[in-house]
């Protein structure tokens, strides 16, 4: 175990005679806290950036009054209003199921957190297996999901339940088929990896600009599209349709456990906006990074502003995508996964799978 | 105890308190999100064996993917009413059982050797099982006759999906 | 208003004054009104959430469709008696903290029905508990926007931990 | 799979991706347009100089006719009064406002021209009973509040004669 900057910051500071154990129970708890003080300070920053650009595509201003300069407090008033709101648990409902499912799918959000690459040296876990271990944690999210809308015991969140099965399963694949062509390019499921593989011509060497653009481009589309799907946004939000489902799964949720559904909304899509960044936006790599030396403390602080830079710049097209289209059918949402979205990424797959081959047989 | 005896003790409760959880809950539904516990302390088994990708993949899969489709197939179909009426037949519970002894007798019959399971050491095990799987001295024959099973399995569902082509309107 | 084991259990002192203060804040901060229309008042109340008017612009934007998660109901219209159930319902499955407008005349106090409408409630408040009235048929947009104000007004001299004032009110 | 099923495949792909960017390019042209929001409370609305809104009456030149009350159709104007010769010692002369339509319909029948619709636009209350306005004690009572009518119709006159012509 090589640790990550967590514990080495915690291997310095402690007495030589720290058991190893205590060092890593420790930096777990040191991580698992900074994930969520992190995701905390995101959503807040998401939701405020929401509602300022819902209104300005409108045509409005947005929140304007709570905190002074252009409401820039206003989700802080809404987690704290739905902290000290009444938590109403059904009679009817499953009592287990029901509270166990904002925890898992709040906790699923959390985890995938633990292996981005921020910055170099901060990342809280680089495992080998990157965005494998990624998509397997994403998908516990529809469980949770499915948890609810049958916890509830209430017909309109079952109905999204069902259709969150439906879509997630679906879109799972163009997801991680669309993913492939950057895993083959790089030869790694390591994000971290992926990330230092960018870092040439002066830190532009992105896999969008490399020799295989014209795979990278497409791929890049099909895998934010199908991200769009998995993370129940807009135009693909069917799991919660408010017209026709009144709240989807999370109608009987009030509260805090609402906010959990609330949170892990916007930390899937930093997630996925963060994946897409680390495997076809570079990462943190920025142009010019080269002139800084290596052991400089501006690169992680750097790096770590040109990650976020990317990583939020993409949920913000999340958010004007949202705002711009309406919502499709069940049915057009199953035929675009099936029919558009996978046969696409299966050819470009196949295509970036002989693009790779040839390159290395050169 | 060290670290790995904990993590084992712990992964292990968490599988079988799963299973059994699904095995005695009332409720069709929750046994499927009881299963959810034990597919996740199996992962954890299996990372504590050092194969991390085998967890990985028991997650994706299975929890992700089986686990949903039971749901599905499970909300789809109409309750059967409160009580479970399989318990009430004595011939299926002999159905039951039996195999299960069967298999503890054979297990516990045999001289014992314990539990040594080699512990690899978690370098590169996606690299590996990729070049396991793929080269031809490995298991690619295997892999590939997979491989077709499941396509076959894939042509035989569609053809069973597939509406006749006098009732397809046209999109 | 909800209760819990630290409702109205202190005196007035400062961390009890900012506790109050910050509960108070946001909550009149984030007034998720329910989207919930029920005859021509809707139609200003929508106007309301429109570019022009902006009902976003106090934070009291977010229209949640389930009563679990709205916080305000506007009462936006005719409100008759086979309707005063439903309105009745949804007002107990909102949670607390709760507040509700009464737009419009109808809503107020039964409003051109008020002498011959054998269908209509004289007055939503004969159902549930109004916080806040706004006249006008329907009012404009500019009034509901008053009430939200009035609202915020009164959720400021809410007591939430400090005990409540005594004497005369 | 036939060559016009699969060549409206993909105009069915191209026409997706098309029309989300054109979609996009509205959105992204509506986000970088000036808003179009009154910022209401600091700015007054145009309430376009023949609103009706909340009424008032100019008490000294009211001759207690009943006529507005008679022309409600809602019946909301309530009023009494003592007639001393030619004074009138008001009691009530109340608006509820829990019926009115603001219809204007008592304005007109006023032989006296002494009922009103003002600017007022909002009337807000706490309570279901102050929705029932006593208009007595709205107008015509004090020089201040004479004089600010004054102001009002001297407005309205100025607006009905720039805009009417």
């Amino acid at each position: 175990m090589d640790g990550n900057f967590i514990s080495h910051l915690l291997s310095a500071s402690l007495p030589p005679g720290f058991p190893f154990w205590g060092l890593a129970l420790l930096a777990a708890f040191l991580g698992a806290l900074c994930v969520v003080g992190f995701v905390s300070i995101l959503a807040l920053v998401s939701v405020w950036l929401e509602r300022k650009i819902a209104g300005h595509i409108q045509a409005r201003l947005g929140p304007m009054r709570t905190g002074g300069w252009h409401g820039w407090s206003q989700t802080l008033a809404d987690a704290i209003k739905l902290l000290t709101k009444e938590d109403v648990i059904l009679r009817g409902a499953d009592p287990v199921l029901f509270r166990l499912a904002p925890a898992l799918v709040m906790g699923s959000a959390l985890a995938m957190f633990a292996v981005l690459p921020f910055a170099p040296g901060v990342q809280f876990a680089d495992i080998d297996l990157g965005v494998y271990f990624l998509l397997a944690v994403a998908s516990l999210t529809t469980i949770g999901v499915i948890m609810a809308g049958w916890g509830s015991n209430n017909k309109w969140s079952l109905y999204g339940a069902m259709r969150e099965a439906a879509q997630a399963t679906s879109y799972e694949i163009p997801l991680a088929l669309s993913l492939i062509p950057p895993i083959l390019h790089f030869g790694t499921f390591s994000l971290l990896s992926a990330t230092e593989q960018q870092s040439g011509w002066g830190g532009m060497q992105w896999y969008i600009f490399s020799d295989a653009f014209w795979v990278a481009i497409p791929s890049f589309f099909l895998f934010f599209t199908a991200a769009l799907a998995e993370n129940k946004r807009a135009p693909f939000d069917l799991p919660e349709s408010e017209s026709e489902l009144v709240a989807g799964f999370h109608t009987e949720y009030s509260g805090l456990r609402f906010a959990f559904f609330f949170l892990e909304e916007y930390a899937a899509m930093f997630a996925a906006s963060a994946v897409a960044t680390a495997y076809w936006l570079g990462g943190w790599n920025f142009p010019g990074m080269t002139f800084l030396s290596t052991g400089s403390l501006w690169l992680p602080i750097l790096g770590a502003l040109a990650f976020l830079l990317k990583a939020m710049f993409l949920v913000c097209v999340m958010i004007w995508i949202r705002w711009t289209l309406p919502r499709l059918r069940i049915d057009q949402v199953m035929t675009l996964g099936w029919k558009y979205l996978t046969p696409l990424a299966l050819g470009i797959m196949v295509a970036a799978a002989g693009w790779e081959a040839w390159r290395a047989s050169l | 105890m060290n670290g790995e005896v904990l993590s084992f003790s712990l992964f292990s409760a968490l599988a079988v308190g799963g299973a059994g959880l699904a095995l005695f809950s009332k409720s069709a539904v929750r046994s499927a999100f009881a299963l959810l516990a034990s597919f996740l302390g199996v992962a954890g088994l299996y990372l504590v064996l050092g194969a991390d990708f085998l967890a990985v993949t028991q997650i994706l899969l299975y929890a992700g993917g089986i686990l949903v489709l039971y749901l599905f197939g499970l909300m789809l179909v109409p309750p059967e009413g409160d009580e479970p009426r399989a318990l009430r037949r004595p011939l299926a519970l002999v159905v039951a059982v039996a195999p299960v002894a069967v298999l503890l007798i054979g297990f516990l019959s045999r001289p014992s050797h314990g539990a040594r399971a080699v512990l690899a050491e978690p370098t590169e095990t996606v690299k590996e099982i990729g070049l396991a799987l793929l080269r031809p001295d490995g298991w690619l024959l295997p892999f590939e006759y997979a491989s077709i099973l499941l396509l076959a399995a894939l042509v035989g569902a569609v053809h069973l999906a597939r509406r006749s082509v006098s009732n397809e309107e046209a999109e | 208003m909800s209760s819990g084991p630290l409702v109205g259990q202190f005196d007035d002192n400062v961390l009890t004054t900012r506790v109050d203060w910050m509960v108070n804040w946001s909550r009149r901060s984030s007034l998720w009104p329910m989207t919930f229309g029920l005859a021509c008042c809707a139609i200003e109340m929508i106007a309301v959430g429109g570019p022009r008017f902006d009902i976003d612009r106090f934070g009291a934007g977010a229209f949640r469709a389930t009563p679990r998660q709205s916080d305000l109901m506007i009462v936006a219209g005719t409100v008759n008696f086979k309707m005063a159930e439903r309105i009745r319902r949804l007002w107990e499955q909102m949670a607390e903290p709760r507040y509700v407008i009464a737009m419009g005349a109808c809503a107020t106090g039964g409003g051109p029905y008020h002498q011959y409408g054998y269908t209509v409630v004289k007055g939503v408040d004969r159902v549930i508990p109004v916080d806040i009235y706004v006249a006008g048929c329907p009012p404009r947009p500019e009034a509901l926007l008053d009430g939200l104000m009035a609202l915020q007004r009164k959720i400021d001299r809410g007591r939430i931990v400090r005990k409540p004032e005594t004497g005369p009110v | 799979m036939t060559s016009s099923a699969f060549s409206r495949w993909w105009r069915n792909l191209s026409d997706g991706v098309i029309s989300t960017a054109r979609g996009m390019r509205i959105t992204l042209r509506t986000f970088l347009r000036k808003p179009v929001t009154v910022q209401y409370p600091d700015e007054k609305p145009d309430l376009g100089g023949r609103y009706r809104g909340i009424h008032y009456l100019e008490q000294d030149l009211c001759i207690y006719c009943d006529a507005c009350a008679k022309a409600c159709p809602v019946d909301c104007i309530e009023m009494d009064a003592t007639r001393h010769g030619k004074e009138l010692e008001w009691h009530a002369f109340t608006l509820d406002y829990n019926r009115c339509m603001l219809c204007e319909l008592c304005v007109y029948p006023c032989p006296k021209d002494c009922i009103h619709q003002g600017e007022e636009y909002a009337l807000v209350t706490e309570d279901r009973e102050d929705m029932v306005r006593d208009l007595l004690t709205w107008k015509g009572l004090t020089e201040e509040q004479k004089q600010k009518v004054a102001e009002v119709e001297a407005l309205k006159a100025q607006r009905a004669a720039g805009g009417g012509e």
